[in-house]
């Protein structure tokens, strides 16, 4: 029993450090990315194939998950330069799918449909074995600590300050100097290698990976998080990733809903909570206002 | 001859693409909804259209209820959805994840009503007949053909030649003036959603008779029609046409030149270097925002 | 203060549990599943669910064991992730000692949280070859997808269908299955004249219609997973002018597609099934099913029928020996080898825990299967 | 050695497909003076900002700033330079408060990290609040800058260029609308700011306000330059003011 609540709860941490990621775009800089479940994808192969080829260590890994991510995020950050609003939602569309097609066909690297099995449990310091839910669970605990403190201290000074001035007006952002190419980039590579961490620790959790756990889908039940708690604000996206992870659970759990339907009535709630919650309550749960954003 | 045959099962796919591109176009020129929820519609024309024909109705009872049920769709999700997030002044993105959220929760109360697996009416119009050697073409293409340019022609016309359609156009270039024309802007964005919804209804009978129709259809039409929008320029009838034709050759091209799983990527890869290299799309104007 | 509200969600969640812990305790029998009950793949978790409580039913009607079985359902969604969630439930909360699943994806998510809880797992959808091999407690009741190729080889040099186009999705199975023939196709004068992969989400096939009929085939062979794309398929081929016979593997045997005027003469291997058998298994099972649902069963309704009724025989050694039912114990028991008596007929296991099974051709003429080729072992 | 004027254009030009929106046009700010440009809509008065700060490629003519060659320089460079500008539409960070909006200004480095340690952290506090204080926001300075109201955000504009340091200012209409007591309270400020050797180049319609502020004016129509000289002796030419009024009456 504990141990299906501890492997819920890393999974709510494991996308809650995903959904940080995506707020720090979305929330902070007003990027709207739909391509986030890519780096999430990049990150968990690039943690996997070092796993299994060269050390399970844990920060190695996700070293390599945040390095992977960081190059590759540059693909979403030179249409963020180019292109907003709806341009760029519909650019990072065409990124996720493009993505789905290039995971299922760069088999010698992915595997394809087939995916990559058998990475192995994690461990820390070279030694010390992660193998358990519960110590991997604390590790990730810890990274979403991190993440967040990190997040605090870029987004409560300068670095957030410049963000919000480029997603409300660019122009006037350039016109009190802001460098707005380096700072929507910076943006994006950090966002991104957040998906690539998370990535990394799914890897660990589900110690199976393929494709179909990368795709426009999850990008979309991602940024759910992220609106539903409240985007540009420093807890929503963990409210958001925490609700969302634990509410199929939860369906499980309620004996008069027919486990056929339980899908269906699922993905209906989610879609009826993004709808209700754009017409009353557009700031998320966490939000402070309805008017705002 | 498969150059030809490539180039049919093209056109046949783009107009489809370029009919709901242009609802979708005409629906964002003039009211700034960016209305992702187009597939919804298209869905809910399909399903109604299906329906009647399993019921045994004739097939033009069917295609005025595909019809009747887009319109309705599109003016009901304007009136409960987006008019109340846009009276509060919401953002586009605002507006973009409730059209997200509408088209989730349309699939899935098709899923429950009707089921996952593909509804399909069977109908002699799908099955191609070979007209030269080699070269097979259905007889509902010419239909589609037809029906593409009589619809996309009518929406062309009502646009530029009636005073509602030219103050319609005049919103898409500057929103301030929709009082100047003397038009209520509720009236005006209910017509945009009106005519634009009424669009999806063709492309929604012709892919339930050619491909079948499933309550996850709706999403992916969508997302290529609406990277045909902006291929083409967002806001322009022609441009909208020209995506749509475009993506829909370069899809089926795909799979002639390259290996055929890359079909489905091909259209984006063509958005993506759009985006990049030209983001107002082939007849779109300067982006200045 | 995140987490703490994670885990008052949390909490409120387990308020609802300890009845089921309490109640698992002492008397019933824990049968887990782990089915897709949403997504494109439902239809085949509804039809696995339905197999698996008519079985519960006849287990309980025969008294074929001590206790009643309770099924525990989990929602794998056919994805890796539903299926890692699913069975970590499955084996942590409901401590079920044995495991239906189905589909390659679920299936390999699944096998390492099931070996490392030592919980049996039974998969009678999935036909990847590599399923194969995933652990010691993950058996197949269902022969895998290289087995059918060979059933399905004398047949076409029979008919003279020597060259074959594959349409398939490039995932082990569909790559499995293209090397198969690729492999077997030579030995009797054939060829794989050309072969498309495609995404699982494409939806347009004008255009491999065309390319299809440019290589001439004989035939061509459908490798890929899922009812609706399959029928999609069908339709489009049929409709752009393939008139080539059209045949696939067992995802080929639905309800849904039986019933498609296009696919009619669609021919299809599987696991030999004889609705019509005598064998008292058999025949209990038919019934049973015709009476509950009005139609034939399918091979997979039979398979995961069986899944489930091998639990109860094993249970029954167990219950003789008075040992414990766990998953370890259910192995073992599986291990000492010998035959069971299933519906279809009485089957053993190989060592790695895969079933061998007859595999017949079969072909939908106007909406019912008509069998072109009996199976053979 | 030759002293430099603070911002000079020569030649500067800007053609929208057939139509040159800018033609020739050469023009001069000098220190501590406040430059009007005038001219009927139209005229190419924001498209001459827009080259000067770079928002615009021009396609021909070059801009020093302080000496220095800024022709195709980048906007935040050439802001770097010490251009500061407002917008017609004020442009203000909606969504972070006063403060933030004039913090911002006054950070220079668009790395995650700002140079110079708490110190500089602690000057650039201070900055932000004298600049608030002497536009009079303080009273609102914690509140959301699209919750402000229209007279406040004109002087939220004016405090974000007051807080850059710039000794350049381009301002565009930065008093239009507002009420006549507002407007003498901002252009007291504009002439604080020039007796501190600010240079100020303004755009503004409404000609009394231009003669209370101005020092000299340009006059801009279809794209050139068809006088300079002082607020008087522009005013006093006819013609000018025909094409002014004139242009302004049968707007087409």
């Amino acid at each position: 029993m504990i141990t299906y609540f501890v492997s819920l709860a890393l999974l709510a941490v494991i996308y809650g450090i995903a959904a940080i990621g995506l707020n720090i775009l979305v929330g902070s800089a007003g990027i709207f990315s739909l391509a986030h479940a890519v780096f999430f994808g990049v990150g968990a192969y690039a943690a996997a194939l070092m796993a299994i080829h060269v050390t399970p260590d844990i920060l190695v890994c996700c070293g390599a998950a945040i390095g992977v991510t960081a190059v590759l995020s540059l693909c979403l950050a030179f249409p963020a330069l180019r292109v907003r609003g709806e341009y760029f939602v519909v650019a990072s569309l065409g990124l996720q799918m493009v993505a789905a097609t290039v995971f299922n066909e760069a088999q010698g690297v992915t595997g394809g449909y087939g995916g990559l099995a058998g990475i192995p449990a994690p461990t820390i310091f070279g030694t010390f074995s992660l193998g358990t839910p519960t110590r991997l669970l604390l590790t990730s605990l810890g990274i979403l600590l991190l993440g967040l403190g990190v997040v605090l201290a870029f987004m409560r000074h300068s670095f957030g300050r410049a963000l919000g001035a480029i997603r409300d007006s660019e122009i006037a952002a350039r016109a009190i100097g802001k460098n707005v190419e380096l700072l929507k980039t910076t943006a994006v590579v950090l966002g991104c290698t957040y998906a690539g961490v998370a990535g990394a620790l799914f890897a660990f959790d589900i110690a199976f990976i393929n494709p179909e756990s990368f795709t426009l889908d999850q990008s979309g039940l991602i940024l759910t998080m992220v609106v539903l708690g409240g985007a540009g604000t420093l807890l929503g996206p963990l409210v958001g990733a925490v609700i969302l992870t634990l509410l199929p659970a939860l369906l499980t759990f309620l004996p008069m809903v027919p486990p056929t339907e339980i899908g269906t009535l699922q993905q209906f709630i989610y879609g009826l909570t993004m709808v209700l919650l754009m017409i009353f309550r557009p700031a998320g749960l966490v939000g402070r206002r309805s008017a705002r954003r | 001859m498969l150059v030809i045959q490539i180039i049919i099962a093209g056109l046949q796919t783009g107009l489809l693409y370029a009919l709901m591109g242009a609802g979708f176009s005409l629906i964002f020129g003039a009211t700034r909804v960016f209305h992702a929820a187009h597939g919804a519609t298209f869905v809910v024309s399909g399903y109604a259209f299906v329906t009647c024909l399993k019921l045994g109705l004739p097939l033009w009872i069917g295609a005025l209820a595909a019809m009747l049920f887009a319109v309705a769709f599109g003016l009901l999700l304007n009136a409960l959805v987006y008019r109340p997030i846009q009276r509060d002044r919401g953002s586009f993105f605002t507006v973009f994840v409730a059209a997200f959220g509408s088209v989730i929760v349309v699939q899935s109360a098709m899923e429950f009503f009707f089921g996952r697996e593909p509804q399909t009416v069977g109908s002699s119009m799908t099955r191609s007949v070979e007209v030269l050697p080699h070269l097979f073409v259905a007889p509902i293409f010419p239909i589609i053909l037809v029906i593409a340019v009589i619809s996309l022609g009518a929406v062309a016309s009502f646009l530029r030649w009636t005073s509602v359609g030219l103050s319609l156009r005049a919103l898409s270039d500057s929103p301030s003036l929709v009082e100047a024309f003397g038009l209520d802007p509720k009236k005006a964005s209910n017509l945009a959603f009106g005519i634009g919804s009424a669009l999806a209804a063709p492309p929604a009978i012709l892919i339930a008779m050619t491909n079948g129709i499933n309550p996850a259809a709706g999403a992916h039409v969508m997302l290529i029609s609406l990277a045909s929008t902006i291929v083409g320029g967002i806001g322009s009838l022609v441009g909208a046409v020209a995506g749509g034709i475009l993506l829909g050759l370069a899809e089926n091209g795909a799979i002639a030149v390259f290996d055929t799983q890359w079909s489905e990527a091909a259209g984006f890869v063509v958005l993506f270097a759009f985006i990049i290299i030209r983001p107002s799309g082939i007849f779109g104007a300067r982006i200045t925002r | 203060m995140i987490t703490r509200r994670g885990f008052v969600v949390g909490a409120a969640a387990a308020v609802a549990a300890p009845a089921v812990i309490a109640r698992a305790a002492d008397a019933p029998y824990a049968l887990g599943t782990l089915y897709p009950m949403s997504g494109l793949n439902a239809e085949f978790g509804d039809m696995y669910a339905k197999a698996t409580s008519l079985a519960v039913e006849h287990i309980a009607e025969e008294k074929l064991i001590r206790w009643p079985i309770e099924v525990r359902s989990q929602d794998s969604q056919a994805t890796p992730q539903g299926g890692a969630v699913g069975m970590s439930r499955l084996v942590n909360v409901d401590q079920a000692p044995y495991v239906l699943l189905g589909f390659t994806g679920v299936s390999k998510a699944a096998a390492p949280i099931g070996e490392r809880s030592k919980t049996v797992m039974v998969n009678g959808g999935g036909v990847g070859p590599d399923l194969a091999n995933l652990s010691p407690y993950f058996w197949n009741v269902i022969p895998l997808a290289n087995q059918e190729i060979s059933a399905l080889v004398p047949y076409l040099a029979a008919q003279r269908l020597l060259k074959v186009a594959v349409v398939f999705v490039d995932d082990p199975l569909g790559q499995g299955m293209l090397a198969e023939l690729q492999k077997r196709l030579p030995t009797i004068g054939g060829e794989v004249v050309g072969s498309y992969s495609i995404p699982p989400t494409a939806r347009q096939f004008g255009a491999i219609a065309a390319r299809i009929r440019d290589v001439k085939a004989d035939a061509v062979y459908f490798a890929i997973t899922g009812g609706g794309l399959l029928m999609q398929l069908i339709k489009q081929m049929r409709d752009n002018g393939v008139d080539q016979p059209l045949i696939t593997y067992s995802v080929g045997n639905l309800p849904s597609l039986a019933s498609l005027p296009e696919a009619n003469g669609l021919v299809f291997t599987g696991q030999s099934a004889d609705w019509s058998s005598s064998y008292p298994a058999t025949k209990r099972f038919v019934d049973g099913w015709r009476s509950k649902h009005g139609s034939d069963p399918t091979i997979y309704a039979q398979n995961y029928y069986n899944g489930t009724r091998l639990f109860a025989l094993l249970v029954r050694e167990l219950e003789r020996t008075g040992a414990g039912v766990t998953g370890e114990a259910l192995l073992e028991q599986r291990r000492r080898g010998g035959k069971f008596d299933f519906s279809g007929g009485e089957v053993s296991f190989d060592e790695n825990g895969l079933i061998t099974s007859r595999i017949q051709v079969s072909r939908f003429t106007s909406g019912r299967v008509e069998v072109l080729r009996a199976g053979d072992l | 050695m030759m002293v430099h004027n603070p911002l000079s254009v020569e030649n500067l030009t800007k053609r929208f497909g057939g139509m040159t929106a800018v033609e020739n046009v050469s023009l001069e700010l000098r220190p501590g003076i406040v430059t009007g440009l005038v001219g009927p809509n139209g005229a190419g008065k924001t498209t001459l900002f827009n080259l000067i700060t770079g928002n615009l490629p021009a396609d021909g003519g070059v801009v020093h700033i302080n000496g220095r060659q800024a022709t195709g320089l980048a906007p935040h460079v050439i802001a770097r330079l010490g251009v500061a500008r407002s917008f017609q539409d004020l442009r203000l960070f909606g969504g972070l408060t006063v403060r933030d909006n004039v913090l911002a200004a006054t950070e220079n480095s668009s790395w995650p990290w700002q140079g110079g340690g708490s110190r500089a952290a602690r000057e650039r506090q201070q900055a932000t609040d004298a600049a608030i204080e002497r536009v009079g926001l303080t009273h609102v300075a914690k509140i959301q800058a699209s919750d402000i109201s229209y007279a406040e955000a004109k002087f939220l504009s004016l405090a974000r260029i007051l807080a850059t340091g710039a000794k350049i200012w381009l301002l565009d209409e930065p008093a239009s609308g507002l009420d006549p007591s507002s407007s003498q309270r901002f252009v007291r400020l504009l002439k604080d700011a020039t007796a501190q050797g600010v240079t100020i180049c303004l755009i503004e319609h409404n000609l009394d306000l231009m003669k209370a502020t101005a020092d000299r004016l340009a006059f801009l129509e279809q794209g050139r330059l068809l006088a300079l000289g002082s607020v008087d002796e522009i005013l006093r030419d006819q013609e000018l003011v025909a094409i002014y009024f004139g242009d302004k009456s049968n707007a087409a």
